[in-house]
């Protein structure tokens, strides 16, 4: 129906006059491209972090044993480096800031402290939480990648001197752990947001939710015309 | 001579008291403990030593050869290692690059294995059996003495010489093959006699 | 050597000169470092490049490659005029007061005699002055002793000439001259180390002499931590030397007769060695006792007091030798028919590979005994550029003989100290590889059955040789080692007493000591008489004692002759027979007879003031000039090589050693310095082993690539690159390697005139693991030293480029 | 034989005792050992520098007894071939042709490259794999490939530059000198010292060794190198490995030789300090994601949010 739609607005987004109002949010190409992300990532955490300390090193025993988790690990990096760009390409339009951002920012604290989420200025498709999230994961994958590239020695051992590999082995490892803090926020924002997770296993949200958390994007649905039975 | 009595001999030797205090001072007892599982098993366990010189230079290291299987046995030997004899006076155990490669040697991929024939003009060596080399040898060498013997010079002297055939001794067979080698080139008349002495 | 290796460790000062010990005998080397580490004994080295040796040495002097005569006698010139000699030992154990004929002379770097046409000498005046007693006269003092010739003779090689012959710098030489004065003290000695550095020139002979004299001057030899030590390449030529091996050699150094020594009395009359001075021992008196014995060995029953023990079956010689230069010419010119090579690969060892293929090809068969594929059993194959030749025009037949190696053979080697060590087999041929001994008797038994069937040339010494082993076909090595020792042929009874068996036929003799003349022993090598006697192989002990640390080990295996240790050891003493150092001990005088840690070079009762230590000379004492021994000259004079930078300072119109024999067609191919303007020399390097380690894998890993080493100025000149590929070429051959440049190799200043050195390392062929590559061999000169013939592989000129590399 | 202190008695073929083991390890990577019931006396590899020709016998010695098979290589332009260490050979000479500013002389130093068995070793403290890299009290650090991962680590971890993976292999693991274990368990030497032919390289215990060392520098003085001096570096709590240098207050000429090596700071953050500020990164905010749960409830849609959807959505027209 529309020839332009808002920056942020997605091609399967689409609500549904049901009742209650349900919003198609993940595409199954979505869902599956997030989940493989996720999957390749735990198991980048169960590798990694067996070789990180010795008391995970029993992780390595998922793998059957420990060279096979130092073998997975570089390979599975990758997968999860296309993985997560194929997210990248599709969202990053959405996740560019916009005025909002800010002042919804400037609210966030009081809402988290069980705030009303009234206050705060209606948000698109993302809040700005989710865009920083976003972003940050984006470099960390690439900064992740390049110093994995440098500590896969079959490979690239002849790329860098010994004091380069020491230092991309310690950014590496800082990296990891900074991912995994971002995971960890990221993952229990939606566990506290309920009716989140079932976007991404379902594909869908109740219109109340979108009303709540990204009314702005409900908006743009609803004037798009992205609206069906 | 065996080894046994090689082995005493250096016992009694005045290197024994120093090769034992060093072993002493490195703390090692005579517990027998199970190796740890970063050490290889000792891979000279049950082998037959042999005592033998660097082929080398005339520096004439003495060497101890590992095999398994012993040859005075009658038993087919295969050298597995090779290492410096620490008895010996002049090497002490030790030896250059080239003696530490030994085994490399008595195992190289280019040892001649079998007798062969160039025909002339061919581009190939063809494998032939020993007597069929070793008859062909004598024919050889018996037709050129035969035509080319020189029993008298110009002035009716016995000369007794032979020299439209030549020989270039080995340098690094034993006296023992030297002196036969001596032998059966000296009696065919050969003058055209020479060794690696020069090269 | 006159010492052995473990004898090293007694000395003060080393001078390695002609020589790389450290890296061509690493394990001989410890004991430089020993005498370093233990007697802060000093190291000198002199040579063209910073060798591996130089890298621990005390002190290093750089030399132009072929002018070791001009530095030596420089530093005898500066020990004379320093007063830095050993005078005592000088006037009683050399020949220096001896008076040398008149009209003997010296000039123009000529000595008397030259005859330009023959390439030699008349040398009638090259002799002493003999008094009516027909002894030699003795007078320090007179004009033409031997000293007073031999101090004018070197007084011409001052340091500045020394500086200007061998580019040496002045100050350097000096320091190394001082250093070595030093040694002329009784109680400091020198040792010196050197191999095919010196021997391998147009005038090796005198260039091993020249240090000699130094030497003796110095009164080094005979002493422990002295002598002349020659590193012998292989691990057994000393032993085919000793063996006579040679062309003009029987065993123990008797020599083969020339045609026109008819007769075994005219062969003899030659060889008789009258002593020069009273009470000599002049040992080669015994020469006929050795001789016959050697007939026995050979011909047994055959060889009888009526036909002179076989005399008429040795050939004679209408040459001076058939070395392997003169051989391979003839083959060359088509007057060589077959050719055995047994252990060795003349194509890549011998000069001039472009001559030696088109010699080889001239043949009608070849036969090579080896463990390994050589190139020369393959000269014949297309290898590329590394072997250009057309198989099918090449008519040799070419018979390859797998034969053991040391791994798989018993029997003895000896060593350049002249110890005669057994060894035993360890290991199962590959293959149907056969032992060198069985393939010789194989020959032989095949041989003489052709022989007794169809007759032919002249067979009775064939027919007769002496070959009654157990199984003929395969003789042991104790039975060959026997024999070599020598054994009774005949019961031997007391001369006073017809009685009295001394000896039974069939035992083992004792030592050379009692070999007779009379055909009733047989001994294969004299000189190895005493090796595996009565009391069994003597050669396989394995005693480590050694009394007093003196570093004899006169109970581990065997050293000829009778087990002494340090050759002409009696000068260890003076003239009353009392040590000259007490801490270095070796024989000493007890009143009756000698003692000490050596068997005594002399009889033990031979009074020390009255027989000299040099009992092989008639004169017993050591020959500072050597009469007509020598082609070249009895003093050694400095000659450039045949392919020089630079002329002769001394002689400009003489080119080479004036006397070196040079075949037709071989001068035309000596290339000059206009054309060929830098200065080449070969070696080995330590990693390889001749052309033998490139077929082990691991030392073909540690130097994988033919490589020549040039100076970072020459590079710099010819804009070549380390690891890029040059060109490098004579008058006689090309090569392409790669390229090492280094600061161990320096530009000298030779009589005003910039010498850049190329060195050519020698392991590369076309068959084994390592990368094929080229050898010197096919740059270097045919000609060589001329008095043994040993080819001039140390000093010639080549030309060099930088190409890219080849597109293989 | 009396000058001959540390002549190595030869390699036995029957009766073999093994003299240390499991029970004598004092360090074992990604994990801890009780302390062993006694001390091994502390053995040492002395390297003299001075008295090195640079012959490779300790290389090729050292290829043998450890049934390497190294590729052949091409010349480069030196005599430093194979150029460096790799898991297919554990020690190798690093040739310097060094002017010595003072005396103008050319020096030729030849520095036998290889694991210095550290005191305190990086490789052994960056590894993360149990037991794959491990210290006996005799002061041997030694790789155990059963349980080396291959990760590389070690490379990380080593001041020196010595380990190496072996990158074309199916499995890569991590290859370095093992001072031979297996020969000194049985009362030998390493395989490189029982070949060096000038005796440079000598093995003993590390008193013996000391000792040995301070005669070679009292030559060395005398001959003019008043610098000369023992290599055993206190940054990683002294070697197993020493060497004698002429010049021993410039290591670094001997290829690079460190002047004062010690496990780098980027590893001891990343293997010490990091460790622990990971884990109460990710702990803490962990806890601090709780507790946020449990105090501030969950963040529910409400039944107004639904409605006020259906408006806007015009489904509650229908």
């Amino acid at each position: 129906m529309t020839t332009t739609s808002p920056y942020d607005v997605q091609p399967g987004d689409r609500v549904h006059r049901r009742d209650p109002v349900v919003v198609d949010r993940h595409s199954s190409f979505v869902r599956v491209n997030h989940w493989t992300t996720v999957i390749t990532m735990l198991l980048l955490w169960a590798s990694g972090f067996a070789l990180f300390h010795p008391s995970l090193y029993f992780l390595a025993g998922l793998f059957g044993s420990g060279e096979n988790a130092r073998e997975w690990h570089p390979w599975l990096g990758l997968v999860l480096f296309v993985a997560f760009y194929g997210l990248f390409f599709r969202f990053w339009r959405a996740c560019l800031f916009a005025g909002e951002d800010s002042r919804w920012l400037a609210g966030l604290p009081k809402v988290m402290a069980g705030g009303d989420e009234e206050r705060l200025p209606e948000v698109g498709r993302f809040n700005a939480g989710q865009k920083m999230f976003f972003w940050i994961m984006a470099i960390m994958v690439i900064i992740m990648l390049v110093t994995g590239l440098a500590m896969w020695d079959q490979y690239f051992y002849d790329y860098t001197t010994i004091e380069q590999k020491r230092i991309m082995v310690l950014i590496h490892s800082v990296v990891a752990v900074l991912v995994v803090c971002g995971v960890i926020v990221h993952v229990s924002m939606v566990i506290w947001e309920r009716g989140t997770l079932q976007a991404m296993t379902r594909g869908y949200v109740t219109g109340g939710w979108a009303w709540k958390h990204h009314r702005k994007w409900l908006r743009e649905l609803v004037t798009g015309g992205r609206v069906g039975p | 001579m065996n080894m046994e009595l090689s082995r005493r001999q250096f016992m009694k030797g005045a290197s024994a008291g120093i090769a034992g205090t060093t072993l002493g001072a490195l703390g090692f007892g005579d517990i027998e403990a199970a190796y740890a599982s970063s050490i290889r098993p000792w891979k000279l366990a049950n082998l037959t030593e042999t005592r033998n010189t660097c082929t080398y230079c005339s520096v004439a290291c003495g060497i101890i050869m590992y095999s398994k299987g012993d040859l005075k046995k009658g038993e087919k030997a295969d050298i597995v290692h090779i290492e410096g004899d620490p008895d010996h006076p002049t090497n002490r155990g030790t030896l250059c690059p080239k003696g530490a490669a030994l085994l490399d040697i008595v195992h190289a991929k280019t040892r001649t294995l079998y007798p062969q024939i160039r025909k002339p003009g061919s581009d190939k060596f063809e494998r032939v059996s020993w007597d069929v080399a070793l008859d062909r040898v004598a024919r050889l060498m018996k037709d050129d003495r035969d035509k080319n013997f020189i029993a008298k010079n110009g002035d009716g002297v016995t000369v007794n010489r032979w020299l439209t055939t030549g020989f270039l001794a080995a340098s690094a067979t034993t006296n023992e093959t030297a002196w036969a080698t001596y032998k059966v080139v000296r009696s065919t008349g050969i003058l055209a006699f020479d060794n690696q002495a020069r090269v | 050597m006159t010492n052995s290796w473990t004898d090293i460790k007694n000395t003060d000062l080393v001078v390695i000169m002609g020589g790389n010990a450290a890296e061509a005998h690493p394990c001989g080397f410890k004991w430089v470092t020993e005498a370093k580490a233990n007697r802060g004994a000093k190291l000198i080295v002199v040579d063209p490049r910073f060798t591996r040796s130089a890298a621990v040495a005390d002190y290093y002097a750089p030399i132009r490659q072929g002018t070791d005569i001009a530095f030596l006698l420089g530093v005898m010139n500066y020990c004379i005029a320093n007063n830095k000699v050993q005078w005592e030992y000088v006037k009683a154990f050399t020949n220096a007061p001896y008076i040398i004929k008149e009209g003997f002379g010296y000039q123009d770097g000529l000595f008397t005699g030259y005859d330009e046409a023959k390439r030699d000498y008349n040398k009638s005046t090259w002799d002493y002055e003999l008094g009516a007693d027909g002894y030699v006269k003795s007078d320090i003092d007179h004009p033409r002793s031997v000293w007073n010739l031999m101090k004018k003779h070197v007084s011409v090689y001052t340091p500045e000439m020394v500086e200007r012959i061998c580019g040496t710098p002045k100050d350097k030489f000096l320091k190394v001259a001082e250093m070595i004065s030093e040694c002329s003290s009784p109680t400091k000695t020198m040792t010196s180390m050197y191999a095919l550095g010196w021997t391998q020139h147009s005038k090796g002979s005198q260039n091993i002499r020249c240090m000699a004299m130094l030497q003796l001057i110095l009164g080094n030899i005979g002493v422990r931590g002295g002598g002349m030590n020659a590193l012998r390449g292989h691990s057994n030529i000393q032993g085919l030397t000793d063996l006579g091996l040679m062309s003009n050699l029987l065993p123990g150094y008797l020599t083969i007769p020339n045609e026109k020594e008819a007769t075994l009395d005219v062969y003899m009359s030659t060889r008789g060695f009258k002593p020069l001075r009273p009470n000599q021992m002049s040992y080669w008196q015994n020469y006929k006792k050795f001789f016959v014995s050697f007939q026995k060995a050979m011909w047994g029953s055959a060889a009888t007091p009526e036909n002179n023990f076989a005399y008429d079956y040795l050939p004679k010689l209408d040459v001076p030798s058939y070395d392997v230069l003169r051989v391979f010419e003839l083959m060359h010119q088509g007057k060589v028919n077959g050719y055995f090579c047994q252990g060795f690969n003349p194509l890549l060892s011998a000069p001039n590979r472009k001559k030696l293929t088109a010699a080889l090809s001239k043949l009608k068969y070849l036969v090579v005994m080896d463990p390994l594929q050589t190139e020369t059993a393959r000269f014949w194959q297309n290898h590329g550029e590394y072997n250009e030749v057309n198989s099918g025009s090449i008519q040799t037949e070419v018979i390859e003989l797998p034969t053991t190696c040391f791994a798989e053979d018993e029997g003895s080697l000896t060593n350049s100290g002249r110890w005669l060590q057994w060894h035993w087999a360890g290991g199962t041929p590959p293959g149907e590889a056969k032992h060198d001994s069985w393939i010789m008797s194989q020959i032989h038994l095949r041989l003489k059955a052709l022989y007794q069937k169809e007759g032919g040339a002249f067979s009775d010494p064939i027919l007769k040789l002496d070959w009654r082993y157990k199984d003929p076909g395969s003789p042991t090595s104790e039975e060959l080692a026997k024999e070599v020792n020598g054994y009774a042929t005949e019961d031997i009874t007391d001369p006073n007493d017809a009685t009295k068996v001394v000896l039974a036929k069939g035992k083992q003799v004792v030592s050379f000591a009692v070999l007779r003349d009379d055909g009733k022993t047989a001994c294969g090598c004299w000189i190895y008489s005493g090796s595996f006697n009565e009391a069994g192989n003597n050669m396989a002990r394995r005693s480590t004692n050694d009394p007093d640390s003196t570093g004899a080990y006169p109970t581990w295996a065997w050293s000829w002759p009778v087990n002494r240790r340090i050759l002409y050891n009696r000068a260890s003493a003076d003239i009353n027979g009392k040590p000259w150092d007490d801490s270095r001990k070796l024989l000493w005088w007890d009143g009756s007879k000698w003692t000490g840690y050596d068997v005594p070079d002399i009889l033990p009762t031979a009074k020390p003031d009255v027989v000299g230590p040099f009992i092989m000379n008639p004169e017993g004492t050591a020959r500072l000039f050597t009469r007509g021994l020598m082609r070249d000259g009895p003093f050694p004079a400095h000659y450039e090589p045949f392919e020089a930078p630079v002329v002769n300072v001394l002689a400009p119109k003489i080119r080479g050693n004036p006397v070196a024999r040079v075949f037709k067609g071989d001068m035309e191919q000596f290339g000059d310095a206009k054309e060929f303007p830098y200065a080449a020399t070969s070696y080995r390097l330590t990693e390889h082993f001749h052309f033998w380690t490139k077929h082990a894998h691991n030392p073909a890993v540690m130097q994988p690539e033919f490589f020549v080493e040039i100076g970072e100025e020459l590079a710099k000149q010819k804009g070549i690159t380390g690891g890029g590929w040059v060109r490098v070429w004579s008058k006689r051959g090309s090569v392409k390697a790669k390229a090492v440049v280094t600061k161990r190799i320096k530009p000298l200043q030779c009589d005003g005139k910039t010498v850049h050195i190329v060195g050519i390392p020698l392991h590369w062929g076309f068959m084994g693991e390592t990368k094929k590559g080229f050898g010197p061999n096919s740059l270097t000169p045919y000609v060589g030293d001329a008095n043994i013939e040993t080819p001039e592989y140390k000093a010639f000129l080549v030309d060099i480029e930088s190409i890219t590399g080849p597109t293989a | 034989m009396a000058n001959f202190e540390f002549v190595l008695p030869p390699a036995p073929t029957t009766n073999i005792k093994v003299a240390f083991g499991e029970g004598d390890l004092v360090a074992r990577s990604a994990s801890s050992v009780p302390p062993p019931a006694k001390q091994l006396t502390p053995v040492a590899k002395l390297i003299d520098v001075s008295k090195c020709i640079g012959c490779k016998a300790c290389e090729v010695a050292c290829l043998e007894w450890n049934n390497l098979r190294h590729p052949i290589g091409i010349n480069t332009g030196s005599y430093n071939i194979p150029p460096d260490l790799d898991p297919n050979i554990f020690t190798v000479m690093r040739f310097t042709e060094w002017v010595n500013p003072e005396t103008k002389n050319l020096e030729w130093l030849i520095r036998k490259d290889g694991c210095m068995h550290c005191v305190d070793p990086g490789c052994l403290k960056a590894c993360p794999a149990p037991g794959a890299i491990v210290q006996y009290s005799n002061g041997i650090v030694d790789f155990d490939h059963e349980k080396c991962i291959g990760c590389g680590y070690c490379v990380r971890g080593c001041p020196f530059n010595i380990p190496r993976i072996s990158r074309n292999a199916d499995q890569p693991k991590a290859y370095k000198c093992t001072l031979c274990s297996d020969r000194v368990a049985v009362g030998q030497g390493p395989a490189c010292a029982k070949s060096c032919p000038t005796h440079a390289i000598v093995f003993g215990t590390k008193d013996e060794m000391k000792k040995h060392a301070e005669g070679r520098i009292k030559d060395l003085k005398s001959r003019g190198f008043s610098n000369a001096g023992l290599y055993d570096p206190p940054g990683v709590g002294g070697t197993h490995v020493m060497y004698v240098l002429a010049h021993a207050d410039k290591p670094e000429i001997y290829a690079g030789l460190p002047k004062d090596p010690k496990i780098s700071t980027v590893v001891e953050i990343w293997k010490g300090l990091f460790k622990y500020a990971g884990f109460i990164a990710i702990g803490g905010l962990a806890a601090v994601s709780v507790l946020h749960q449990v105090i501030a409830g969950p963040n529910r849609v409400s039944r107004a949010d639904e409605d006020n959807a259906k408006r806007l959505a015009g489904s509650d027209k229908k």
